[in-house]
């Protein structure tokens, strides 16, 4: 047995590897359909948005960056199609230099027309502001001054929809993408605590820790990437990607356990082996 | 799929499968991926630096607001750094980013990163849920010890060692709730890559399924 | 009305601290005794790990993280933090003739400072004729293209101590796994709590949390900048005071303590 | 040139710009205080933009200065081509086609940049779970802690995890909800007063790495 346990105990970890890839392939050729609970953060989520009055004005703040597109895409695209299915406006900035590029990505997936929307009327797009919490309070207090024109080079004072719409005094609900876990805090800074705007935060699983220490007080609500996506698409009966992804994820866990077995064995049997020797 | 898609798959699935060898050990394929993410990187951030300044300081400046010639000049100063004798020059421009980055931190921080928390960990525990006010006595305990960890002018003996010993395991399993949140985000970059590969790679481009 | 109303306490506790923080750099200027301060293994090892690159022939590695050059928000006292080690370390590495390589954050704000505290340590230490600007390497302005490219940098040139210091993402598990695999010595830490547990896991010296900023004050030597670490404590002090005054205030009436508190 | 230039009238300018955007948040709301942080913020945002062009100069400086000294057909100067050749095709499409919006700049970024950059995260993944073989070992209270919230919150966040075991839902948000939200508060109120400090001690001009005086090239 011991000669077996000094066996498992040298593995390299590559072999582990290598079962780890296997069992992530498995749910995606063939799906295990496993069932999947609303939690409370999505479902408060569901219930801002549905509750806005007519012509509210929902900012968007696109935070995401490639490397983290395809984890925050399916829970942006159901946010989306559940904001254009409701008469409110829609303006989005970006404040990461990917954003503008998966802004657009993501608006052409979801055709925002189709949801008998116009561009300039009921939503726009403005490009990106680089400088981080610098940006955001920027557009916060003057957005002319962060924005001569749109993303397309529209000056600004020539769209409609932001005749009226200057600065978050005119804004009902801020909904920030981002992937860098502590730049929720520079909504609470420069939104929330200044002009006490409703905020909805969508995030990739990791920096749900940092969120969760704001809800519900300062964040309202939040989506934590697929699963917060999967959740989303259930409770609001909208087809998506996210399904899928959680499904896949679930035989990817089984390394993470068989890892910190062999890591105890090798522990008690070091200590054990000590111990005889004394 | 057109033929430029399937060139471009292509592309994507090989650089993805150059990465994944890094888990065997650095090689050539790596390096090749690694080369073009940092030229990708480099070229996406300096195009979008240009729209921007184009977009927030040029437009402006060229439609009279002239205040605007300010950021522009020092902006123009951070290129100084690559100078011999007026590197030092640079500094005007960090200076002011400096300035600026502390005079939006400073005042917003107290509220948001200190008394905002201070008010909501007291305020939760008086509420009329026996649960719930438990549970945030939890959090005032681990508040409190975590806090008492980070007091550099006392040594941790006695009380003080206690409550940092205690503060350490509430720190510990802090860590390992982001340890684990990060573990499942990193498993669905991977699901998102192997769905690439087995359904767009695969099924599409090649058997065009 | 002078103040804006609903932070008025927040003026209060700003106003004690910079209050505190001048009064402390006052004594340190006038050598006058000083609360002392517990030590941080982490600071130490960096001139152990040093020290081990030179018995092995190998490089030091030095990086802030992806925004590790952010002049903003709570980035700007993790960036200001990582200049002072990276002083440190450039003396050290000069001093030694150790090869450093400096890893320019992805966010590159600060990068004219980081040359130049490169630069102005080297010269101090009387080695400006080893300083080189190749010594400091940019990757794009992602944090996958700048963890890719630090870690191929890491294997390819034989690195012996890597120190991350600052405000690190994603990057750092994949840079400090790297690192491990070839048996560097990593220390390092972040103020972000999010990434903290990459540190607790994978660094052989770990700074959590605030102890870079403390980290960044004692490699300074100097006594003003060291005695900020005591004006955090009073300030720690303080908002343990006000939960305790606050559970007894609250114990009475919870609206009270919300009045106050949100003036 | 004398030390006030280099160094001394840069941190004046911190310490004047910083005050102005802290009186106006404290001050009652003025219009002209508002004004004056608009446009400082909106400043730095611009400053921000030629710092990254800056950054892509130290690249094409490093791999040119490769290419001049190895040679094209060595080893190292064919990597670094490669990084110089996508940084001028990113470039010239953008500028060519009118910027990153448009759909011939969407298919190079989708298919070079987003997939690198996307798995390079995504192998943090093998990473994260060695990590776990090394650090989740029942040796002390602390690692136990580590080990029990690790495994029970990874748990919760798959749908295999409530669906072979409901009541792991609510475990794992309680340990969300509770023990980690006790640390990670206690942990960003700490860093809040070690950036309040620092921020504070740059203002005094007593920050030595910023203040920075010799400078003589």
């Amino acid at each position: 047995m011991s000669d077996f346990l000094s066996k498992l105990d040298r593995i390299d970890r590559r072999w582990l590897y290598a079962f780890t890839i296997i069992l992530v392939i498995i749910p995606i050729v063939s799906p295990l359909g496993l069932p999947v609970k609303v939690s409370k953060p999505t479902r408060d989520f569901y219930n801002v948005i549905s509750s806005l009055p007519e012509g509210s004005v929902v900012v968007y703040e696109e935070g995401s960056i490639s490397g983290q597109y395809d984890v925050t895409r399916a829970a942006c695209l159901a946010t989306f199609k559940l904001i254009f299915s409701y008469p409110v406006k829609f303006i989005a900035f970006c404040d990461s230099a990917d954003g503008p590029v998966l802004l657009k990505d993501m608006l052409s997936m979801v055709d925002p027309e189709s949801y008998g929307k116009e561009y300039g009327e009921d939503y726009v797009i403005f490009g990106l502001a680089p400088g981080g919490e610098t940006a955001t309070a920027s557009f916060a207090t003057d957005i002319r001054k962060t924005y001569s024109t749109d993303l397309y080079g529209t000056p600004i004072d020539e769209i409609p929809l932001m005749s009226e719409i200057n600065s978050a005094e005119n804004v009902d609900l801020i909904i920030q993408v981002f992937v860098g876990c502590y730049n929720c805090d520079w909504v609470v800074r420069q939104w929330v605590v200044p002009y006490n705007t409703k905020y909805l935060g969508i995030t990739s699983e990791c920096c749900t820790p940092m969120i969760a220490a704001y809800y519900p007080a300062s964040c309202k609500a939040y989506l934590p990437g697929t699963i917060g996506a999967t959740e989303m698409e259930i409770l609001a009966r909208l087809p998506g990607e996210g399904a899928t992804v959680s499904d896949a994820k679930n035989l990817g866990l089984i390394p993470m356990i068989l890892f910190i077995i062999l890591g105890n064995i090798a522990y008690f049997r070091k200590r054990f082996g000590k111990e005889e020797e004394k | 799929m057109t033929p430029i898609e399937v060139f471009m798959t292509w592309v994507a699935a090989i650089l993805t499968l150059m990465v994944l060898s890094f888990l065997w050990k650095e090689n050539k394929f790596y390096r090749i991926a690694e080369h073009v993410g940092v030229g990708a990187a480099a070229g996406h951030g300096t195009l979008t630096a240009i729209n921007s300044i184009q977009t927030s300081c040029l437009n402006p400046l060229l439609k009279g607001q002239l205040l605007l010639v300010i950021p522009l000049i020092l902006g123009v100063m951070v290129f100084l750094r690559l100078s011999k004798n007026y590197g030092w020059m640079s500094r005007y421009p960090m200076m002011f980013m400096t300035g600026t980055g502390i005079g939006v931190m400073l005042g917003a921080i107290m509220e948001g990163q200190i008394i905002g928390l201070l008010k909501v960990t007291v305020a939760d525990i008086f509420v009329d849920n026996t649960f719930l006010a438990v549970s945030a006595l939890i959090v005032l305990i681990g508040f409190i010890t975590t806090l008492s960890y980070f007091i550099f002018t006392k040594e941790h003996t006695g009380g003080l060692g206690i409550s940092a010993r205690i503060g350490r395991v509430f720190i510990m399993a802090s860590f390992s709730c982001n340890w684990s949140a990060e573990m499942i985000y990193y498993l669905g970059l991977i699901v998102s890559a192997f769905m690439f590969l087995i359904n767009v790679w695969i099924k599409q481009s090649i058997l065009g399924i | 009305m002078l103040v804006r109303t609903g932070r008025i306490f927040d003026l209060l506790l700003l106003a004690i601290l910079a209050i505190t923080t001048y009064v402390y750099i006052k004594r340190a200027e006038e050598g006058k005794k000083l609360p002392p301060i517990r030590k941080i293994p982490a600071v130490d090892a960096m001139e152990e790990g040093i020290g081990r690159a030179v018995e092995k022939g190998g490089m030091v590695h030095f990086a802030s993280g992806g925004s590790g050059g952010r002049l903003s928000s709570e980035y700007l006292g993790m960036v200001i933090a990582s200049l002072n080690c990276l002083e440190h370390v450039a003396k050290l590495c000069a001093r030694l003739g150790v090869p450093l390589v400096v890893s320019a954050p992805s966010r590159p704000e600060a990068l004219p400072l980081i040359e130049g505290i490169v630069r102005d340590s080297y010269r101090s230490e009387g080695k400006i004729e080893d300083f080189n600007r190749d010594m400091i390497r940019f990757y794009g302005s992602d944090t996958g293209a700048y963890a890719q490219g630090i870690c191929g940098t890491i294997v390819r040139e034989n690195c012996a101590c890597n120190i991350n210091i600052g405000a690190w993402h994603t990057d750092c598990l994949l840079v400090l796994a790297a690192a491990h695999d070839i048996g560097a010595m990593n220390i390092g830490g972040t103020g972000r709590w999010i990434m903290m547990y990459a540190f607790a896991m994978l660094a052989d010296f770990s700074m959590i949390a605030e102890e870079i900023y403390a980290a960044g004050a004692l490699v300074s030597g100097d006594r003003g900048v060291i005695s900020g670490l005591a004006a955090e404590d009073i300030g720690k002090f303080f908002a343990l005071a006000v939960i305790i005054l606050g559970l007894i205030v609250s114990a009475i009436s919870l609206p009270t303590f919300l009045v106050f508190i949100g003036m | 040139m004398s030390i006030t230039i280099k160094s001394l009238i840069p941190t004046l300018i911190t310490t004047i710009v910083a005050i102005f955007i802290i009186v106006e948040y404290f001050a009652p709301p003025n219009a002209i205080l508002g004004e004056i942080k608009g446009s400082f913020t909106s400043w730095a945002v611009i400053i921000a933009s030629f710092t990254i062009i800056l950054g892509a100069l130290y690249l094409v400086r490093f791999h040119g200065l490769k290419i001049i000294k190895e040679g094209l057909g060595s080893q190292e100067g064919f990597f670094s081509s490669i990084t110089l050749f996508i940084l001028v095709l990113f470039v010239s499409v953008g500028l060519a086609f009118g910027g990153t919006g448009t759909s011939q700049y969407n298919l190079i970024y989708m298919n070079i940049m987003k997939p690198i950059a996307s798995i390079t995260r995504g192998i943090c993944f093998f990473y994260c779970i060695s990590a776990a073989y090394r650090a989740f070992k029942l040796e002390s209270w602390e690692a136990t802690s580590m080990l029990v919230a690790g495994v029970l919150y990874s748990l919760r966040q798959i749908p295999i995890g409530p669906a072979v075991w409901s009541p792991i839902e609510s475990i794992g948000d309680w340990i969300l909800a509770y023990p980690n939200v006790g640390a990670t508060r206690g942990g960003i109120v700490a860093t809040a007063f070690g950036s309040i400090i620092i921020a504070l001690r740059t203002l005094y001009n007593k920050e030595l790495s910023v203040k920075l005086v010799s400078e003589v090239e």
